[in-house]
């Protein structure tokens, strides 16, 4: 079982709900839990909203690309912009730092990511933009599938 | 799948009800209509009430750290209660449980507060 | 108001409800009625199935695109496949035109899409594929952007 | 979102309930076990009752075709129940209802073939 699906939007707050939204009805064939879908929704708001607020600085003209990937119960999924980039990665990945206080942000975004995957993977380049691969592996079919 | 608000005060406690999805499109209308509230009353302390949430993420940690903030300069409390697993999960991760209270359900949390 | 989105997938007819759900959650912002929202999630499943079907008769490698753009109260949405194209576009418009009875195809597919939609267009290459244009006016807007 | 069928016999007629999404890929399903329920049983009619169909599009239409193509070679009748506008009107711009059937739901479909 192999299936694949790429999503591209408008770089607008509407639009964090439908990629939640769509990712978690692709996904559904695979027949996650609850909790497998749970997180794989939380990851994608994050990476979506990201991408937004902090690489398109809520530029509405900015596309978000989104695309996933389902092989046996492996899901990968790459979320991406071609915003401004991310100058110090190591300080980004941290819990709680955030660069955009003034906007309420918790700083919470990337450790959610990396505690719900099981592979997180950031390219990023200043003024080209940034890739945010994820990898999950569904315990139904991890466990099948030995 | 939008955001439902419920506010309500109880002696000087403002109850915040929410309904439905908490991202950051919907954590604006929270943020706007909980800082009127606090503006217009007299209110001490805070109790979210998250039963029927159905979604949340860190731009809803966000909103919570920031009212906690505002009414904690106040000398108020902030508690939280009625939440899922899931949401629980992201308050743990984030130590919000350090600052931010937890009760099982509004009742007990307005009686700890001393609101009946 | 103006939003869009595109989406890529593998031609596999599991893939038919989420491209429904996906077109009919984008498009939810709008605040259709429940029949325009029948109406398109039907024109989209006509379009996508051709595409698997007939474009890609039934190759999974194949890949559908759906683009989708609003703007006040108009929905204008592209279909398309990197199939075989259709031979005789007029034989293939007409109701119950079918070159595929033996799989119990109704031939009902762009009668419905021209039914339910405003305006149809067909543009198609044989060996190149196939791309439906498809617009339509929400009611309620219309009523309010005159 | 799939498609649920249930079939049951009474007296000479197939009763087929669907629920949920009848599409392209959910058709063949009902196509199989439609066929294999005529292959066993001495049927003479078919009642589809899609009171509980959330969504149909010319797949469905296709599929209800072909087996009132079966039914009706064999000198039987085919009826359909309970559908909604929707569906209603797919049905009417393929001319379907020139050939198959309409009653409100299925107590009427059955008495009017004689099964009480
Ligand atoms: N897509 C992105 N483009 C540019 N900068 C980003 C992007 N994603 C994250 N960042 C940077 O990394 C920081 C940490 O991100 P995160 O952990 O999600 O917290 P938050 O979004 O709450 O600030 C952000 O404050 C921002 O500076
Ligand atoms: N995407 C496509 N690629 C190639 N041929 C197509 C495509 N869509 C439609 N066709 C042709 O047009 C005919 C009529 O299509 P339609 O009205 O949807 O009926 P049906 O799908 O039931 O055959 C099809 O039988 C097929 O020959």
């Amino acid at each position: 079982m192999r299936n694949e699906m790429s999503l591209r939007f408008s770089a607008k707050s509407e639009n964090e709900s439908f990629a939640r939204v769509t990712v978690a009805s692709f996904i559904a064939q695979l027949d996650p839990t609850m909790d497998e879908l749970t997180e794989i929704k939380t990851v994608v708001s994050e990476a979506v909203t990201n991408a937004i607020i902090h690489g398109y600085e809520n530029n509405p003209e900015g596309m978000v690309y989104i695309s996933v990937q389902l092989e046996d119960g492996l899901v990968r999924m790459t979320i991406k912009d071609e915003g401004i980039g991310i100058q110090n990665l190591d300080e980004a990945r941290m819990p709680l730092y955030t660069t955009k206080p003034e906007l309420e942000r918790s700083g919470m975004g990337f450790t959610i990511m990396e505690n719900f995957m099981d592979e997180v993977e950031i390219e990023t380049d200043e003024n080209h933009g940034t890739i945010i691969h994820l990898t999950k592996f569904l315990t139904k079919n991890k466990a099948l599938s030995h | 799948m939008s955001l439902g608000i419920d506010l309500e005060i109880k002696g000087n406690v403002l109850c915040i009800r929410l309904e439905g999805e908490l991202d950051h499109h919907t954590s604006g209308q929270l943020r706007a209509q909980v800082e009127e509230a606090l503006d217009r009353n007299q209110i001490k302390h805070i109790v979210m009430n998250l039963e029927q949430l159905k979604f949340m993420d860190s731009s809803g940690l966000g909103v919570i750290l920031g009212r906690y903030k505002r009414i904690k300069n106040a000398g108020g409390e902030m508690v939280v209660c009625a939440i899922s697993p899931s949401v629980k999960r992201l308050f743990e991760m984030s130590g919000m449980f350090k600052i931010i209270r937890l009760e099982e359900n509004e009742a007990f949390a307005l009686r700890n507060l001393g609101v009946a």
